[in-house]
């Protein structure tokens, strides 16, 4: 897994390439969220776009990273969701949970 | 490769979750040959992981002395995969309902029903002479949520 | 994966020549597991291909109720591959020398010669507790006749 | 395998695809070869530009297909060796009892 951050206007983007998985550097999303939010950026978009797989472990990093930000009064949403990982989160129940979007800017305009 | 014995293919490996990459390409391959498409491959080589992660973390606790044991076995209707560990296996109470509202947000507790959604019969079975098992098939016809047509391939090539 | 168990994986299969195609599939994903390039990824596979055709056809005799177990060894310098069958092995005067003017159109023959070219170390032992196994090993360093510099990658990722 | 038959002239030039393995119709290749002779056709020129994999017992195939070929009084040559192809021939010294060529052209105007 690799990382790369970019900002537009407040909102961090979290550009997230290759497998969300256990022993992927399992904890690495977790944090880098953490020194955002003690940097004080509190507006997180994950890129999902280029994740080529993702399993229990890996579901289970988005959600702790989206309770971290939660808990600390800051937003956590997702962007570009492949097909299968839209399933994953169909079938857990967490679409509901996580705001999720297709396009980068609508993404960024829906941080209030 | 119709005979119980001609269709069985055993895997053994060390504790260690730096195989699970390979376990799941050998996964993929094994589906391929028994026929399946690839929304099929992809769901049954997650289905493996989850299991074998279980086995390395939660069954052989990551001993690397403790193996992994997967046996596919290769019918004209399904493919069978069992997961074989050497710890004490799992009691039904130890097992989590993610969707309960009390753990839609934990961090854990998804593998099991991963597998249990993606497969289409799971038993967990404590060996009586030591170790635990994860039965799972899947069936070459079957439809479950996770699942699309397209690649479908229902009678072996 | 430092530790001998760690670091081997077993397979085991029915006599059957359609797992070729699988084994040789499994012998690319273990290979590159262990650091291993294209190139050498190809002569591996092949001998490993060579030598589990033996192991069902001459070995085995292709009866489906023997099993062939493929033993891979990762360890930092090497891999070692051990292909079992249940025969009663190979003496040495039946192995052939394909380059010999008398054997040179002969249409069978070259196989124990590729794993021989392509593999370091190749040796052949009759089991006291039964059965026969080639063991054959390759170096991350070599490099012999057929192979190229191209894509190798030779510390192991 | 896969075998197509075309015919250049008096040269007739069977092209392989997929894999000249054990197992893969291990036969198809001299059978083809056989029944091309009793037609009394003895130039063939077997394309291997698309052949994926060869192992020993393909090897065999290909020797066995000259064999009968040259018996008979007839030409067989080789046409588009892959680079691993070239390697097995070469370290089986069958380079120098195969003729071969890369240019189709080439080949079909070598046929005496
Ligand atoms: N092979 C196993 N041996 C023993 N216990 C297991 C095994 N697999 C799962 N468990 C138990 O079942 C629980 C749920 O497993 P799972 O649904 O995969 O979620 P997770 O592994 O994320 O906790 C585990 O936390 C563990 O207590
Ligand atoms: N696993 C084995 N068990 C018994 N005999 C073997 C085995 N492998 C090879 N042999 C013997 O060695 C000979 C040469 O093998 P090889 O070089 O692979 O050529 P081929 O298989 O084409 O004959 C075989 O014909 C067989 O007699």
């Amino acid at each position: 897994m690799r990382i790369e951050t970019r900002t537009v206007s407040d909102v961090t983007i979290l550009d997230i390439h290759g497998k969300i998985t256990i022993g992927e550097g399992s904890a690495e999303i977790r944090n880098r969220v953490r020194d955002l939010l003690q940097a004080g950026r509190k507006k997180i978009l994950l890129n999902l776009g280029d994740v080529s797989y993702v399993d229990s472990s890996g579901i289970g990093e988005l959600v702790s990273s989206f309770t971290t930000v939660t808990n600390q009064g800051g937003q956590l949403k997702l962007l570009s969701l492949t097909k299968k990982l839209r399933e994953l989160l169909a079938i857990t129940k967490l679409l509901t949970v996580f705001d999720t979007y297709d396009d980068e800017g609508k993404a960024v305009a829906s941080f209030s | 490769m119709s005979s119980p014995e001609r269709s069985e293919i055993e895997l053994t490996f060390g504790s260690d979750i730096g195989f699970l990459d390979l376990v799941q390409e050998i996964s993929d391959s094994i589906s391929r040959l028994a026929g399946f498409g690839a929304d099929d491959l992809y769901w049954i080589g997650l289905s493996v992981r989850e299991a074998v992660t279980n086995a390395i973390q939660h069954g052989n606790k990551q001993d690397p002395e403790k193996r992994v044991r997967i046996v596919f076995q290769l019918t004209t209707d399904r493919i069978c995969i069992i997961v074989r560990d050497q710890g004490r296996g799992i009691r039904d109470s130890e097992i989590p309902d993610p969707l309960d509202p009390e753990n839609l947000l934990k961090p854990r507790g998804r593998g099991i029903f991963f597998v249990r959604s993606f497969m289409d019969n799971v038993r967990f079975h404590v060996r009586p002479e030591g170790g635990h098992e994860v039965i799972m098939e899947k069936l070459r016809s079957s439809k479950n949520e996770g699942e699309e047509n397209e690649n479908r391939n229902s009678n072996g090539e």
